[in-house]
């Protein structure tokens, strides 16, 4: 056996003796995650299933000088959760998220406690206070948000992937729904408890710093596994004090769409709050025949474009007195089509844009190009025209988040299930990123769905500072993710190995 | 700044070998890595090593040996992951097409988990020259026609009892007839039925499957009846879609659960509930029923129907109701035990009676109630959709 | 060529196996067609194994035991009769009705073994082969 | 499955084989099996020269599975595997095929059919042997150490054999002092030895024993079983006198209990009731320890809210301490011997002997208190009513023995000693006074043992009058009783008259029903202790490491209950042996990975080697019970117990092997 693997036998078998859960067999099926993105097979998964399990997971990593690759669950893009050949993959799915024996049993009622950490009680708290739910790593937000939806309140920022583990959240800094509003999942954060290593082995943090906190968030695993998390819950926005609102417009000119829609975000960014602005692309293929959206008096004209020319569709949600102005600002903007919508209506128009992100319909996710922002909203109808001169006719459609600082956009072709169409696919995504990841259009490819490989390679250079200290502090030994800190790490497309 | 990630050169399986059938049925939908499967599988709750998700990807790039008997047998083929999978990847179908591959390489002799008694018996029924004697268990009383058009179908009912003798299976048989009596309807109980074939299909023993299809379907074609019923979910499931596959459509004869055959005798008149039931019940949606069936409506209507009965929905029901624990008999072990005690926990806070409309998951709930439970659990009775009907004719 | 029956006899270490080796030695003659395997105890006899030589083929399934009372381990031959009951109502609905049967005979008691053997394959050349075993062609 | 190198062996056993089964087509056959890689055979595979060739062969070609086509496996199994263990191959991967009694033997005048038949018998062998996982023999530690339960003649007689042969032995009795029963009696027949004088050495050399302790006023309240273990759990009863008592008795003279005026009066457990005791007392001079014992059942301190302290003031040792406490202690021994003994049977039930109801019925056992010197008679057989000596004596045998079947009320067995019990009274009143009249009505009297006929006979000639007939009724006319009976010899109908009447009750196992549970030992129908096998193996039980002897496993006298004590401390010496415990390997195994904890097992077996650890929630098997009889394999719902080399796989392999259908594969 090569000396990794005899390493590993030997932690595995320290590690079993301990009684925590590893498995050596056939782990090709943990090569890749949701980026599909792969750096090799890992010889050994470990599933601790509480905190004293990740102390002496992280001792024995130090003793063996065996890298450490934590993963909540794997379903983010940004490619942190896979682990080269050599290191441990950490399946942080059931920390602080199962019973003694180490099973996930039925449904969750969350610990909540306020900002000082003390026991709070949810059925008292009035809208407007601080509150946290105390959960472990491995809890997600779609069992925290049924837990608390009979009490009218949700966890503060959601991203689209309901399923990933508030670890996972942590660890990529991820957005959501309510980012607008909270901000990145770290700024949500009041309190971690954190594996972090030491020279002799293990050491348990507590970190309760605010700015501490913020700087973590998004630290892809390099500093240690987290545990648990004080994560911020909000009152569920009632419908009645909502405010939900569709702005559409149609060209043939792309680039036009682009500098209109940009102009009109910049103002909606400087004089409303709201916890959603979405916006997404629609044709007439974009949602099923027979898909009762057609049938709806008020959103069914949106499927029929007039041939020739594309519609953007922007969706702002928001508390009714803090997008007051949002009527006003659509004036300003006579080629920009504006409607008041109900909560359902938002609803259903939401799950047309998941639709069209390859999340339901589309057959395979080829990464790429799927994830960068413009920074200056008003380039970005340059963008629109460099991307839709690449990608005119492909399966895909660009969607994306209109955020504080910038405008998100995500495009993911959708690809057959077969060894042409996934070439195809990713030839047109690195003809994409030529055309449009570009300095003078102030865009940066932000790999937060993809970042995770290329953190010290792409992204802001003071970032890579942060994280060398943060590193430096919490993970002396270089125990955990060492491979992210050398930038020629070969990340690869899986797609293509596919037997298919 | 363009430092594109270059197309994998080497790719990570040896050999790129033809796909097998069990892949190709797979490809036909996408896999997005997102494992919502993995969390919604009631396996991986209790034994973090098996992983739906895991096994695709090892799947896509491993191809046929890549699937170890573990994660092959583990799955309870219950549906949950395919509810829950965004792009609806079809994996039970996958697993299995899969244990068709693999089952004969495989050291395992019977995977039914009772010891082989369930492979044996179906692998008798197979058998043509069988003559069978299957109306032991109907009592004097209960009036059972050689033709008519109306067809009982029972299944494996009469060799139930002999092994699994923590419930009366053949006591859903009896209430089944009675209804039907008291509707007017002397229903075909033939002696030359056969096993369904369920076991064997999602075992992997397709040649016994089609076997058991065509000789069910001959007598059944011959019969000349217009209506089909059956109490358990599993032949309803085989009897209504995978027969059509091998045997051709049934043109000229409905497939019915009894469930769906009650409220329609319930709406037309001929039953009538007059006895008041006293009990507060909730319900299990077999998964046979409900997820491969799509067929939740009819048990609750028959519930509400009779009086006397307080019925409370689960949390977890419908699509994403979770299995009893046992899927096909062949995967019984030292994890059921968890998710049984997680399943009827949630049913013991909802209510006394858990009623469900299939024999089999009767049995794996029964066994594990009659057998010493790993948690304190409340009395709860395991009851039968027909019988608890039948207990509120007049 | 007369039918000979094909008998899968079950016999117990203790008493069954002791009792076909002492009409062995005793030179007491019994059909060839009876096959015997030895169990530790009859209480090791499971459903499973009647329905499987039916499968396979055989006509009938004997299980030889300790008389009650005397087993080597207690009640091995209690649970043996128990088992046997339940699988005969199976195998009664199978059609295969008559075709197993238990008996006792202690080490001691060759001639009941013999005797056993002889009336037991009689009775399977009257109700005549096993109808699910000449088919099978796999 | 991996591949296997298979040998098979196969013995013309001079001719009782080869004579009907042609061999040579046989060999060929088995040599064409898969995994078969040498098929071979001998005119005697059992000699030296055929286990020779066995183990060249094992070596040479590295076989690591034999089959010998021979005789019944009863014959040599052990011995070959012994021989493929020398050579190298595990010993269980061994299989016979029993081609003799069972094949050339049963179809001597159908060779060919024989043939045949020979030649399934050993491809169903090799099918199995293809299967089996070679077993290693272990041994696990016995803790070392015996605990004999009850006082008695029996567990006095055992624990010295034990304790002489080096064991250390914890004695544990119920009641204050060890001597039991016989230390009441006060002859033993046919010897007429002084009871107390054989019974009262072996007690001091028992109490003085360096490698017993004596637990005395200690009840064994609970045992648990592990593997090679028993942890008794023994509550020692407080005695409220400490070592100090120098045995002076003024604190039983000064006792205010059963005095006259006393509120509190308590019958002597020790006179069987014939007189009062203090409620300090020492049961009987010679009782060991040597020690007082306050009964706070009876004792004003305790009854009365501290009213009285007499013994602990005037006692001059200060050894009276009322604030002793019960006490719990755990004795783990890795044997159990027990022996606790009888109780005379109550023969109120029987109203027509009037006993309970007229004083002048006694029992034999009561009846033995009036002779003993040391009794509340002084040895002077007197009327209870009124103290006067007795003239006349009626015994009445069979009182509570050998009752018709299913009688609730009394026993169907012979309590077997009455018989002679009865004779050795009647001789010991006539010597002592000539001129007292003494009928014994038997039914049968059996005086079967060595020198009981002649001194059956010895009590007719000095004047002991035997009438053959049990009495209808026993009635009081004024002071004498009247006994009405059928003398069966001479059909004439008698009423004698007699001043005291005595019943020889039968004996009854003393009551220990929750040790027995706690032991897991099963009783026989009449109540006693159930032996393994009542004629060749009467002291072990079911349960290895326990053993019985004395009254506990059925009615006997001294004699017979020293032999088995004897045997019961010999089975326990071979069975703690050097302290290691070889197991048996054909023992049941779990696989965890199927295990549904439902404790099925657990309740088909009878020798509670199967238990549900409730930590890791899967079965456990305890290897140094557990007997491999497999019944557990039939309930376990996902066979995840199996018994080794009869697992179920192995046994289809053979079932498909013998089948007619042999399916080529």
């Amino acid at each position: 056996m090569a000396v990794a693997e005899v390493e590993h036998v030997a932690m595995e078998r320290i590690l079993a003796a301990r009684g925590i859960a590893c498995d050596r067999g056939e782990l090709r099926g943990y090569a890749s995650d949701a980026s599909f993105l792969t750096l090799g097979v890992p010889s050994l998964v470990v599933f601790p299933k509480d905190e004293a399990e990740c102390v002496a997971l992280v001792d024995v990593a130090v003793k063996h000088d065996t890298p450490l690759v934590p993963r909540g669950t794997g379903s983010s893009t940004a490619g942190q959760a896979i682990a080269p050949p050599r290191a441990v993959l950490v399946d942080m799915e059931r920390v602080g998220a199962c019973d003694a024996r180490g099973h996930r049993r039925g449904l969750f009622a969350p610990d909540l406690v306020n900002a000082r950490g003390e026991p709070a009680d949810l059925t008292k708290a009035s809208p407007d206070d601080e509150l946290y739910v105390r959960v472990g790593a491995g809890r997600t937000s779609d069992e925290t948000n049924r837990a608390l939806r009979p009490l009218g309140w949700t966890v503060a920022v959601t991203p689209s992937s309901g399923y990933s583990t508030f670890g996972g959240n942590f660890a990529t800094n991820a957005r959501g729904s309510g980012t607008p509003a909270y901000g990145p999942f770290g700024e949500a954060v009041n309190r971690i408890r954190i594996v972090a290593s030491s020279p002799e082995g293990a050491r348990v943090l507590e970190v309760k710093d605010r700015a501490e906190i913020r700087a973590l968030a998004g630290h892809h695993g390099l500093c240690g596994l987290v545990t648990e998390l004080d994560v911020r819950i909000a009152p569920i926005l009632r419908a009645e004090d909502m405010l939900c609102a569709v702005l559409s417009m149609e060209s043939s000119d792309a680039e036009h769409i682009g500098a209109t829609a940009g102009a009109l975000m910049k103002r909606v960014a400087s004089s409303c709050r709201y916890y959603a602005g979405e916006f997404l692309f629609i044709d007439g293929a974009i949602v099923r025949p027979d898909d009762p959206i057609r049938k709806d008096t008020v959103l069914g004209a949106y499927f029929v474009p007039t041939p020739g020319s594309r519609r953007i569709v922007i969706l702002y949600r928001g508390r009714t007195d803090a997008m007051a102005a949002l009527p006003g600002i659509a004036k300003e903007f006579p080629e920009v089509a504006f409607r008041e919508l109900s909560y359902t209506q938002f609803q259903a128009m939401m799950r047309v844009r998941t639709a069209a992100t390859g999340k339901s319909v589309a057959r395979l996710n080829v990464p790429g190009c799927e994830d960068f922002i413009v920074q200056d909203p008003a380039l970005f109808g340059k963008v629109l025209a460099a991307m839709f001169a690449v990608v005119a006719g492909a399966e895909g459609r660009p969607v994306g988040h209109h955020y504080p600082e910038g405008v998100v956009v995500h495009y993911r072709p959708q690809a057959k299930v077969e060894r042409a169409a996934i070439e195809e696919a990713w030839a047109l995504n690195q003809r994409l990123r030529e055309a449009v990841l570009r300095p003078e259009l102030t865009t940066e490819d932000r790999r937060e769905h993809g970042l995770g490989l290329a953190l010290f390679r792409d992204g802001p250079a003071s970032r890579h500072e942060i994280l060398r200290r943060l590193k430096a502090a919490y993970d002396p030994a270089n125990v955990f993710c060492p491979h992210l800190l050398e930038p020629t790490s070969e990340a690869r497309f899986v797609g293509s190995a596919f037997r298919v | 700044m363009t430092n594109a990630v270059p197309v994998l050169a080497a790719p990570i399986s040896q050999e790129a070998t033809s796909p097998d059938a069990a892949l190709k049925i797979l490809a036909q939908e996408g896999c997005i890595q997102c494992n919502k499967c993995t969390f919604a599988c009631p396996v991986h709750r209790v034994d973090v090593l098996f992983s739906p998700r895991k096994v695709i990807l090892q799947a896509y790039l491993g191809g046929a040996d890549a699937v170890n008997e573990r994660d092959l047998w583990a799955c309870l083929t219950c549906g949950e992951c395919q509810a829950a999978c965004p792009t609806q990847v079809p994996y039970p179908a996958f697993i299995r097409a899969k244990r068709v591959d693999l089952r004969d390489a495989m050291e395992r002799g019977a995977p039914c988990k009772h010891g082989g008694f369930k492979d044996i018996v179906a692998e008798i029924m197979a058998r043509p020259n069988l003559k069978q004697d299957r109306r032991q268990w109907i009592t004097d009383g209960l009036k059972v026609a050689d033709s008519g058009d109306t067809i009982y179908f029972t299944g494996c009912m009469p060799y139930l009892d002999g092994i699994f003798s923590y419930c009366d299976s053949a006591e859903i048989g009896r209430a089944a007839i009675r209804i039907m009596n008291a509707a007017g309807i002397v229903p075909v109980v033939a002696n030359a039925e056969r096993c369904c074939g369920h076991d064997a299909l999602w075992n992997g023993k397709q040649a016994t499957f089609e076997t058991l299809a065509k000789a069910n379907a001959s007598w059944i074609r011959g019969s000349g009846a217009k209506r089909l019923v059956t109490t358990c979910a599993e032949c309803y499931s085989m009897l209504k879609y995978e027969y059509p596959k091998v045997v051709g459509p049934w043109d000229g004869l409905e497939v019915l659960h009894m469930s769906e055959l009650i409220v329609r005798l319930v709406e037309e008149g001929k039953v009538k509930f007059s006895r008041p039931v006293e009990a507060q019940v909730t319900y299990q949606d077999p998964c046979r029923l409900g997820r491969h069936a799509k067929e939740y409506e009819a048990p609750r209507a028959v519930l509400k129907a009779i009086p006397g009965v307080t019925f409370v929905e689960m949390d977890r029901v419908k699509e994403n109701a979770m299995c009893c624990g046992v899927g096909a008999y062949s995967n019984c072990d030292a994890f059921t035990k968890f998710m049984q005690q997680e399943r009827l926990e949630e049913a013991a806070s909802k209510a006394d009676h858990l009623v469900t409309a299939c024999p089999h998951c009767r049995i794996h709930f029964s066994c594990y109630v009659d057998g010493k439970p790993v948690d304190p659990l409340p009395t709860l009775k395991i009851v039968d959709l027909t019988v608890l009907a039948a207990q509120a004719l007049g | 060529m007369t039918f000979e029956p094909q008998i899968l006899a079950f016999c117990c270490n203790w008493c069954g196996y002791s009792a076909a080796d002492q009409a062995g030695a005793a030179k007491m003659e019994y059909p060839s067609g009876v096959k015997i395997v030895r169990l530790l105890c009859t209480g090791m006899m499971d459903p499973y194994y009647v329905l499987r030589a039916f499968e396979r083929g055989f006509d009938g399934v004997l299980v030889v035991g300790c008389h009650v009372g005397s087993c080597h381990y207690k009640s091995g031959n209690v649970q043996a009769r128990e088992q046997v009951e339940r699988v005969e109502q199976i195998v009664r609905a199978l059609g295969l009705d008559g075709r197993v049967t238990m008996t006792a005979a202690s080490a001691a008691e060759g001639n009941v073994f013999a005797e056993a053997a002889r009336s037991f394959s009689e009775k399977l050349r009257k109700l005549g082969p096993n109808p699910i075993r000449e088919v099978v062609a796999r | 499955m991996t591949a296997r190198k298979v040998g098979v062996f196969i013995c013309h056993c001079g001719g009782n084989i080869s004579d009907v089964v042609d061999v040579k087509d046989v060999r060929e056959f088995a040599a064409k099996l898969d995994d078969v890689a040498l098929a071979t055979d001998f005119r005697f595979a059992c000699s030296n020269e055929g286990q020779e060739r066995l183990q060249q062969e094992i070596r040479e070609r590295g076989l690591d599975g034999v089959v010998v086509a021979c005789c019944t496996p009863k014959m040599y199994e052990d011995m070959f595997r012994a021989k493929a263990g020398e050579a190298g191959m595990n010993p269980y991967l061994l299989e016979i095929a029993n081609i003799r009694e069972q094949c050339s033997y049963a179809h001597r005048h159908e060779p060919d059919k024989a043939t045949a038949k020979a030649k399934l018998l050993v491809k169903a062998q090799v099918e199995k042997v293809r299967k089996l996982r070679p077993l290693e023999v272990r041994t696990a530690p016995i803790q070392p150490g015996v605990a004999v339960i009850g006082g008695g003649i029996a567990g006095i007689h055992g624990s010295l054999l034990l304790a002489n042969l080096g064991h250390k032995v914890t004695l544990i009795e119920k009641s204050p002092t060890i001597g039991g029963n016989m230390a009441r009696t006060v002859k033993t027949f046919p010897t007429d030895d002084c009871a107390m004088c054989t019974l009262s050495p072996k007690m001091n050399e028992v109490y003085n024993h360096p490698n017993v302790t004596l637990l005395t006023y200690a009840e064994v309240v609970d045992a648990k079983r592990s593997p090679g273990k028993f942890t008794l759990t023994v509550e020692k009863k407080p005695r409220y006198v400490t070592d100090a008592c120098i045995g002076c008795n003024r604190c039983t003279e000064r006792c205010p209990v059963s005095t006259a005026k006393s509120p509190i009066q308590v019958e002597s457990e020790w006179e069987m009731g014939l007189s009062k005791r203090k409620a300090v007392y020492l049961p009987f001079p010679q009782a060991l320890p040597p020690l007082w014992t306050i009964d706070a059942d009876h004792c004003f301190y305790f009854q009365k809210k501290g009213s009285c302290r007499v013994c602990q003031t005037i006692c001059p040792a200060k050894a009276i301490d009322f604030t002793q406490k019960p006490e719990r202690v755990e004795v783990a021994v890795g044997a159990v011997l027990v022996a606790t003994g009888w109780k005379e049977y109550d023969p109120t039930p029987l109203a027509h002997y009037a006993y309970g109801r007229h004083p002048n019925v006694v029992t034999q056992l009561q009846f033995a208190r009036m002779l003993d010197s040391m009794g509340p008679t002084s040895g002077v057989v007197a009327k209870p009513s009124d103290g006067k000596p007795a003239d006349t004596i009626v015994m009445v045998q069979c009182v509570g023995s050998r009752g018709p079947p299913g009688d609730p009320v009394v026993h169907e067995y012979c309590s077997r000693v009455c018989c002679m019990v009865a004779v050795k009274h009647a001789q010991l009143l006539k010597k002592a006074r000539p001129e007292a009249e003494v009928y014994i009505l038997y039914n049968d009297l059996r005086a079967f043992g060595k020198g009981f006929e002649e001194y059956y006979a010895k009590s007719m000639e000095i004047g002991v009058k035997y009438v053959r007939g049990l009495p209808g009724r026993v009635r009081a006319d004024g002071e004498t009783l009247l006994v009405d009976v059928q003398d069966m010899n001479s059909g004439r109908r008698l009423a004698l008259p007699a001043d005291v009447v005595v019943l020889s009750a039968a004996m009854e196992p003393m009551p220990v029903d929750n040790l027995l549970a706690a032991l897991h030992l099963d009783k026989s129908p009449d109540g006693f202790v159930k032996e393994y096998h009542a004629k060749i193996n009467p002291t072990e039980t079911a349960v290895k490491g326990v053993f019985v002897a004395g009254c506990a496993q059925g009615p006997k006298d001294i004699t017979d209950t020293i032999a088995q004590a004897g045997s019961a401390a010999m089975s326990a010496a071979v069975f703690l042996g050097s302290g290691q415990m070889t197991l048996n390997p054909l023992v049941a195994e779990v696989d965890p990975a199927l295990c549904r904890a439902c404790d099925r097992c657990t309740e088909v077996c009878e020798f509670d080697a199967v238990r549900v650890d409730p930590q890791s929630l899967v079965a456990v098997i305890d290897e140094t019970a557990c007997e491999g009889c497999g019944k557990c394999t039939v309930v376990c719902p996902t066979a995840a117990i199996s018994v080794r080399q009869f697992t179920k796989p192995q046994i289809v392999a053979a079932i498909d092997a013998l089948a007619p259908l042999a399916v080529a594969p």
